[in-house]
Order: C-alpha cells, then structure tokens, then sequence
C-alpha cells in the first residue's frame, strides 16, 4: 500500500472521530484565514488561476518518470504551488486538489479530509514556502537547493503526521507506521524535490518575474519563516523520536504535563468513544499529537492576525 | 503563385511495393470503445510524399499515431521491414520522426538547443555529434542561432519550425507531419510549403489545406470514419468534386 | 484526446439520480459520519449499514457489482491497520515467533482491524455511489448550497473544467517525449537518470507555464462577460417533497443503525 | 462554390462616420516594453462587417483586447459613443462581444448552459430572461439541447459554436472573434460562414483566411507591426497583389 499513489490519502474509516474532527477544524480554520487573505490582498484574479493551478497540480502528478525499481515518482505539489502562488494561494489550490481527489476519485476519504488537507495542503505550504521565504532574494543555486530541501522536508512531514494521526486513532502501532510511511517517503521525497526544483528552474529561466519577491513579500515575510523553521525542526525532531523509541514521544508528552492535565478533562467531555477500546494511555496519546497539531494551529492563527493587521496598515 | 513550383517537383508515384511503410488491414478502437480505424491499408515507398486528408474526427491523426507505435492496434505495422513490437521500439522511433498537430505538444525544454537535441541525446550519440545534427537540424528549417532562445517565447510559425528540427536531428527515414500548417499566416504557410519539398524525407503529412495539397504532393490519401476511402494521384482526386463532396472537402 | 476516465457519472434513469444533490451529499456524509461513530465489533450494525447500501445501490440500477468492483480502491491502506491486530490492549490469541520478532495478536486487536475495515469498506462505497449518481457540477452547487464558501467551489468548479484539458496537455508531452524516444541498435539508451529527472522537471515547469498563462486568458475572457470579481450561478436545484421524504427516511435509518450497535 | 453567396450579401460599404465604434490613434506598449500598436485608427458603422487580417505578431489580437477595455492604452476608444472607462466598462461590456481564439479559454463552465448564462447572469438579468437567452443563443449556432453537455467532452467544432454563443447571449451590438476558422475542416468553417453571414450584428473579424474574406466581408483592414496599412473594400484590397505580398498575405 505504502507504494501505492493513495499513499497519503487516508481513507474514511481510519482515523478516529476525535482525530478527524481536530483536524477538520484545524484545515476550516486555515482555509477559512487563506481565503479572507486572498481575496483582500491577491485580488479577484487570483480565482481563475488558483482553479487553474490546481488543476495544474492534477495533471503534472500524471508526469512521473521511472525512477529505480519501477517506482516512479508521485507529485504531491503542495511546496511548489506555495512557493509560486504565495502561501495562501497555495493552500487553497491544495485544498481544492484534496477536495477532488477524495470526491470523485475515492483517493481519500470525506469525514477524514480535514487531516488529508492539513497534511498536504497545509502543512507542506508552511513548510515549503516557510523554508523557501528564508532565502527567496539569495542566489538562484541557493534557492533552488532550499526549494528542493523544503519539498522533501513537506512530503516527510506529511508522511509523519500522517502517521501520528493513524496511530492516535488507534489504527496502527506507532513503531510499526512511523518508519513504513517515512522510510517509502525518503524516495518519493526525493521524487518530489527534483520535480520542484526542475519545475521552479524552468520557471526561473523563462518568466522570472512569476518569482520575484514582491508578491511573497507582501504575503508575509517573517511570520511565515519563523512557523516554516519551527514547523520544520518539529518534525526534525519528532520523527527519529518516534521510529527511534516508540515511547519517547509519549515520554516527552508526559514530561510536559500535557497528559496529567489532559486527562481528567478530556475524560468528561468525551466519555463515550475513544474509551471503550482504546483505554487511559490512547487517550493520552491523542493529547500528546493534538497538543502538536494546535501548536501550529495557535502558530498559525497569531501569523495570520499579525498579516492581517500588516495589509491593514499598509492599505493606508 | 500556387502553381510556381509544380514544374520542378515529379508528380508521378514512385513505381513499388512499399518498401517504407507497410500497413496492413490495421484496426483500432479507444479505450471507450470508440472504433477509430476500420481495416486501414497503406503502403509507401522511399522518397514518396503522401499528403493524408479528410474530415475532423476521421482517424488522421490515430493512424499517424500508430506508425511510430505509440498506439498499437490489431493488423500488421511494418517500418522498413521491421514489425512494431516492443524490442524494435527504439529503433523504429530513431526511424519514424513524428511532428504533432501542435508545436506546444512537441516542444518540452526550456531551450531550443534542449529540444532539438532531446532525441540524438536518448539515442545515445556522443557530444559532438549531438551539436553537429543539431546544428544541421536547425539550419534545415532556417533557424540557425535560435539554440539558446526558449521554446515558450517564439512565434507560432517559428515554434513550427523548431518542432520539425526535433525530428530531422535523429534523421529519420520518414517524417510524419499532422497538419503542419494549422494556423500559420499565409507567408509562414509558403516558407513551410518550401521547406517540405525541399526536405528528401518520405513523408506522410495530414492537412486540411487542400491547396497545399496541390502545389506539393503527387499523391493523396482520403480517411473518413476510419477508412481509407480513396488513394490515388492528387491530381486525379482533387478534381473528383463528387469526391470531395461527399468527404466534406472542398479546395 | 479527452481523459474519460475522469468521469464516474453513470447516465441512468432513477430515483437516486432524481434526487436533490444537496440530499445526496448529507445522507453519503451522514453515512460516513454513522460508521465512525459505531463502537467496534458492532457487526449487526455494520450489517444493517450494508443492507442500507445494497438498497441504496438496488436504486440507483447500476448493477450491485457496480460499487463492489471499485471498493477496494481504499483496500491497499488496509495494510497501515494491519498493526492493529498486535494491539497490547486484550486478551492474547497466539503467539507467532518470526525469528527477529515475535507477534502478538489479541482479540481486542482482532476486533478493531476487522473494524476499521469495514468502516472504511461500507463508507467508500457510498461516496462512489455518490459520484456515480450526480455529475460533479450538480455536486458543486450542492457544495454552494450547503454553505460551503463560493471561493472554494468556484477554485473547485474550475479545477474540473480544466483539469480534462491540462492533463490532455499533460498527456500531450509524455507523448512527444516517447516519441523522440529513440534508440539504436548497441548503444546505451535514455541518457542518465539525473537528465531524465530534469527533463520531467521541466515537462512540469512547461505545463505549469502554460496552465499559468491559460489562467491569464480565462480571466481576460471572464471580464470580457461582464466579470467583476464576484461569481454567480443560478440555482438549478429545488427541494422535492420526495427529496425532504428520502433524507428524513434515510436519517431515522441511520439512527436506527446507531442504536443497534450501541445497544445490541 | 466561393462566389455562390457572393449576391446574397451587400458587397456595398455603409457610409458613416463610425457611429458604433471609434478608434482615435491608439497606442500601445506590452509591460515588457514591446511596442504592439502605433497611432491605429479605426471606424466601425451598424451593420459593418469587417476582417481584419495580417500576420502572425500584427498586433490583431492586441486590438480586438481594447475594444472592451481589457487591455487600456493611450488615445481614444469610445463605443456607440461612450469612451472607455471604469464606470462605463460594464455597459462597455455588454456592447462588445469578445471570443478569443482558442475555446478552452472562453469556456470556463463545468457545463455548456453555465457558460452560456454566465454573461446574462452577470448583468443582472432576471432568471427567465436569462434562461430564454441562453435557448435563443444556443438555437442561433445550432446546439439547441446541449445546455447540459459538459464543455470538455465537445469536439473542437462544437466548442468554437458555443463559445460564440457564450457572447450572443449578452446580445451584443458588436462582435469581436478573434480568427474563428482556425483548425476548422472544410465543412465546419463553411458552417461557420453560413452563421457569421445570416447574424445581424456588426462584426470585426480577424482571421488568416483571405478566402473567407472574398466570401462574407465587404471591408477589410490590414494590420502590420501594429500599424493599419489598409482599410477599405475587400474586393479592391485583395486584387492589389503588390499590396497583400508587402504584407506576407496571398489569396
Ligand atoms: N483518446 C481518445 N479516446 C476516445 N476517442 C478518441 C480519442 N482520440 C480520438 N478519438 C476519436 O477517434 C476518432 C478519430 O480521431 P482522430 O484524432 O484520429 O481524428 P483526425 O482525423 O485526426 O481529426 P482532426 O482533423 O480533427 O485532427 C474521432 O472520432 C475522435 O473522437
Ligand atoms: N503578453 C504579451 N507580452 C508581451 N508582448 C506581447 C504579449 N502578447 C503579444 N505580444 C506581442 O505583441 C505583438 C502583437 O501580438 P498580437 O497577439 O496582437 O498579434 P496578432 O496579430 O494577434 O498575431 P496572431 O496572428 O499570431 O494571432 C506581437 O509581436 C507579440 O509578440
Ligand atoms: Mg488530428
Ligand atoms: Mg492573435
């Protein structure tokens, strides 16, 4: 399966509610942002093309080339339309992507496309276009090697929370899924980060001013470098955590005291279905990954105020 | 003007067997069931110039599509003798260049230089070779100094050109043009007409351009719903009204 | 060259096709949502869930095999549950030595694989019915109408329309390159992965060049037609009373379902 | 078969001053600096239909792009009498038909009926006008009952027939198509002749299609490097043959 396309749309049925519904308030709130941000600062122009682009990212997963041992390369796209739409661009137009894979091609499931969104669409636009932000006016070698570190970086970090989200739902073991998804993902990553790069070199070469960086700037400049590296070091550090020692991640949890005063709380408010099979530690568990997935949300949320009041001012 | 050049091109058919291209009683259906091409037959000879008409839809562009194997359908293929089949893929594709209906299908790399030298360079040729066809390609089709210009940026009638050079640098034995002048303005359309005949190549070229077909082609082959419903000598057939009529065409 | 493959609507007269869009995306959502909520081991519920969908399907006169042939377009994930089984919660079943590890499986872990299959089973077969049964623009006004923001199914609406032709495009590429795909008889052929790769790369940065300035195009054309940063669509759907009798039926099933499996 | 109409058709020029349309020494430059039209003036009566024709980079597409404001340059646009601007762009819009070359970029809409009433809906109109608008459209390219039709599953013919619909359902006084025969068969551009020739509006034309001008257009104008060259009779204009070889044009 690991190698199959599908490899990172979870299909319905394997995430747990909890899970599902974090994630789907997580993506609404990220879509809902990207598109008061689009229309205020992008303009109505932007539709056509983000439909356009989307559409785009379909049809360049058609072109793979074989790579060894009769794998070929899958696109995901999600770093190289934040790159060149700008970030919010970029999560609308995977969001659109997701949105049609799980709709008309089952590649995916409905109740679970908040976290399928999130991982592909949101996650790997913070982290492409966070890394990529972080040298967008350096030398174009220089860039274009960032580019590519960011689009492996994404589609790793897609496979981990992936992962993480599986095991929190009590589907898979956390030792077992880990390093299956990020080992494939080493190889598919690399797929990736060469199509980015060539795609972005191409680019480069004939319609350089699709890259300038006076449209990434005025899509933010800090905010988004700083949750692209913190995001980044995140899985940095979580994944050799948790294929490594299976425990650590539940073990750094604890140390936090996020499960002492996760509990008892979470116990009452949701009495009823991660209880009767999954038990005290899994609950924990799903505490130790949510408090991951709304630090980025609280990350986020305080960028896009922060841009917000940013376009405000600078509309004056 | 149409009728300058007749004189200094032979429009009599080459005498043979079809010792170039043997297609023999060919079938095809889409994946959607589509019947495309009904027991289709055509043989040419080296050096023949053979212009392919008929209707939108006829099946044009599915035969041509069957000569370098990229589609495979039931009956017999044969490139100079060689059957299409898997191992002899490689090499029918070093003989058959293939130029497609529209440049911005064949034209792939940011650079001229890039495209015209994509085929010598999967063919496997050394470097030096590689920039003399290149260089011999571009000057074929008069566009000698465009290597390093980007493909994207050129005029309709230049990205014409350019997609003709990416097939003459692998030499083949014969040029298959799906309607080669589509869209070009009257002088670009001329400067392609000279540049056919000059070319030595066996050609194969669909057209709607009836008038082309005229001033250029001794022989012609009409398609309609995946038939071949006439072959014969240009001449004879495009004063055939009935003909044409019948076919939707009319010069 | 159109990609047909695209399309899963199936042209058929019947009840299912007739009814309102905004209808079939609640009750397909709301079947998904009813077998997330079923507790696992529920196997009557998930039985009588399956007895909705075979009904579901009955209607719609596709053929029962129709949905059940593409089913298992989700099966391959399957193998990401397959942990499950080795699950430390319950009671052990046996124990197999594999040499390096030795495996666990547990009723509990049993349970909760089989579980998530057949969740996961029941629910993709409604939304292939879903698909089948309403073309996708029927499905993106039900989107509209169900609230869902006009920005997003507009990006929606056009990544439909042209995904058909940037993937004929896309078609279009690979197929001149297999063209120019020559090779000659004792010389290595294909040039090294590294050119390959970048030749792909720029395959995508073409297409991208192309779908970019086509976007530039279409907007000029949008303008043209009166355009002004603000989409409208007339709404071609009106809710039946048959619409309004098939989605409270459906949702006292559903909730018959729910009972079952929790209160078997 | 090219004259048959010809008597059918008032080959005689209205004689106004350009009530409909004026174009006063119009300049304009691409962001890139490329300079595609220099001091172009040009004047269109009720009722005129006029080609205008040159070669490929004339700067024909860049001209049928101010007549509805989408690209803006320097000197004066006006449209039955209104000159281009913000506020009087709407109107503009609903005067000024506009169908580019290419169909794919014109039809937008999932399905045909969507497309069709997307001008309508646009200005307002109210739910059963626009649905009558969209059955007068449809009926006058001969596509009545495709409105469902989804716009991506048409042959090219049929997209070049509803994305003129896609304008007359605005019912426009002017109609602005840019080369509408490219890609055509014989019977199709003939079909589209019969349709240009029996719709009332005021027309202007691009197209590479001398012959299709002999045929339907009393007026023709001549664009080079972003001048007019020419403007006048068609029938006067294409027997200069020192005239259309300057400008790489043949008949
Ligand atoms: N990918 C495809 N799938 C299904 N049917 C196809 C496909 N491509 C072409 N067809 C159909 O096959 C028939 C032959 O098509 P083909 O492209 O060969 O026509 P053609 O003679 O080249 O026409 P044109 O003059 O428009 O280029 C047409 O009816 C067309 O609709
Ligand atoms: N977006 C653009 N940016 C810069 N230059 C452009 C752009 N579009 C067109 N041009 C240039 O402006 C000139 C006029 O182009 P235009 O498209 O108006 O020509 P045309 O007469 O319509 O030609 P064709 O017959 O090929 O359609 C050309 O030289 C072209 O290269
Ligand atoms: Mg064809
Ligand atoms: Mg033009």
């Amino acid at each position: 399966m690991l190698l199959s396309p599908t490899h990172l749309h979870i299909p319905d049925g394997f995430l747990s509610l909890v899970v599902s519904l974090i994630f789907w308030a997580a993506t609404v709130i990220m879509v809902g942002l990207a598109i008061s941000k689009t229309n205020k600062t992008l303009g109505e122009k932007q539709i056509p093309l983000m439909g356009v682009m989307a559409a785009f990212i379909f049809a360049a997963q058609m072109l793979n080339f074989p790579v060894a041992g009769g794998t070929s390369g899958h696109f995901l796209g999600g770093a190289l339309a934040a790159i060149v739409l700008g970030p919010w661009a970029g999560i609308l137009v995977m969001t659109a992507v997701v949105a049609v894979q799980g709709l008309l091609f089952q590649d995916g499931g409905l109740l679970v496309m908040g976290a399928n969104i999130f991982n592909m669409g949101i996650l790997t636009a913070v982290i492409g276009f966070g890394l990529y932000r972080t040298v967008s006016s350096a030398k174009k070698g220089l860039r274009l090697t960032v580019s590519g570190i960011a689009a492996w970086l994404a589609t790793m970090a897609a496979a981990l929370l992936a992962s993480l989200q599986l095991w929190i739902s009590g589907t898979s073991r956390l030792e077992i899924v880990v390093p299956a998804m990020l080992g494939v993902h080493v190889l598919i990553g690399i797929g990736e980060a060469i199509i980015t790069v060539a795609a972005l070199a191409f680019i480069e070469q004939t319609r350089p001013d699709l890259l300038t960086s006076e449209k990434t700037a005025s899509s933010g400049g800090r905010s988004w470098i700083i949750a692209g590296v913190v995001v980044s070091m995140i899985a940095v550090l979580i994944s050799p955590l948790a294929s490594a020692s299976p425990d650590g991640l539940e073990r750094v949890a604890a140390d936090f005291g996020f499960l002492d005063a996760g509990q008892g709380a979470a116990y009452q408010i949701l009495p009823d279905y991660t209880i009767p099979f999954l038990g005290e530690t899994a609950l924990s568990t799903v505490f130790a990954g949510a408090v991951g997935a709304f630090i980025l949300m609280g990350l986020l949320i305080l960028l896009g105020r922060s841009l917000r009041r940013k376009s405000v001012t600078s509309e004056h | 003007m149409p009728v300058k050049h007749k004189t200094t091109y032979p429009l009599t058919l080459p005498d043979c067997e079809g010792d170039i291209l043997q297609i023999h009683e060919l079938n095809f259906a889409y994946p959607d069931g589509h019947i495309a091409l009904r027991d289709v037959s055509l043989n040419l000879c080296s050096g023949d110039k053979v212009a392919l008409v008929g209707p939108n839809g006829a099946g044009k562009s599915t035969l041509m599509l069957h000569i370098n194997g990229i589609l495979r359908g039931e009956g017999d293929v044969a490139v100079s003798g060689l059957p299409i089949s898997d191992e002899n893929l490689p090499v029918i594709r070093a003989l058959v260049g293939v130029v497609f209906q529209n440049p911005d299908d064949q034209l792939f790399s940011p650079t001229v230089f890039d495209d015209v030298a994509f085929g010598p360079l999967h063919m496997g040729l050394p470097e030096n070779e590689i920039h003399q066809r290149v260089d011999e390609a571009l000057a074929a089709v008069q566009m000698q100094g465009f290597g390093e210009r980007l493909s994207h940026h050129l005029s309709m009638g230049q990205k014409k050109r350019i997609a003709i050079a990416t097939v003459l640098s692998m030499q083949p034995q014969i040029l298959v043009l799906d309607e080669p002048s589509a869209g070009l303005d009257p002088r670009a359309r001329r400067a392609l007409i000279h540049l056919l005949r000059d070319l030595p190549q066996t050609m194969l070229i669909s057209t709607h351009d009836l008038r082309m077909v005229q001033e250029l082609f001794p022989r012609m082959v009409i398609m309609d719903e995946g038939h071949i419903v006439a072959d014969g000598k240009a001449t004879e057939l495009l004063t055939d009204a009935a003909l044409l009529e019948t076919h939707g065409l009319e010069i | 060259m159109h990609y047909h493959a695209f399309d899963h609507y199936h042209a058929q007269e019947s009840r299912i096709h007739h009814l309102d869009p905004r209808v079939k995306v609640l009750l397909t959502i709301g079947f998904i949502l009813s077998n997330a909520l079923l507790p696992d081991g529920s196997w009557l519920a998930f039985a009588a869930a399956w007895l909705l969908l075979l009904w579901a399907n009955d209607q719609t006169r596709l053929g029962l095999g129709y949905t059940f042939r593409r089913s298992f377009v989700a099966l391959p994930f399957a193998i990401a549950a397959v942990s499950a089984i080795f699950s430390p919660l319950g009671q052990p079943l046996a124990e197999w030595n594999l040499g390096f590890i030795t495996l666990i499986p547990t009723d509990f872990g049993v349970v909760r694989f089989f579980s998530i299959l057949a969740r996961s089973w029941l629910s993709v077969q409604m939304a292939i019915l879903l698909v089948a049964t309403t073309q996708f623009p029927d499905l993106i006004h039900a989107f509209e109408h169900l609230k869902t923001p006009r920005t997003l199914t507009t990006i929606i609406a056009f990544l439909y329309r042209y995904l058909f032709v940037l993937t004929d495009e896309a078609y279009r590429l690979l197929r001149a390159r297999s063209a120019r795909s020559a090779g000659l008889p004792g010389k290595h052929r294909g040039g090294s992965l590294f050119w390959r790769a970048k030749v792909t790369g720029s395959m995508a940065g073409q297409l991208f060049l192309r779908s970019y300035e086509r976007s530039d195009r279409i907007y000029n054309a949008m303008l043209a037609r009166g355009y002004s940063g603000h989409i409208r669509t007339l709404n071609p759907h009106t809710m039946q009373r048959s619409d309004w009798l098939m989605l409270i039926l459906s949702v006292l099933l559903l909730l018959f379902i729910q009972i079952i499996g929790w209160y078997r």
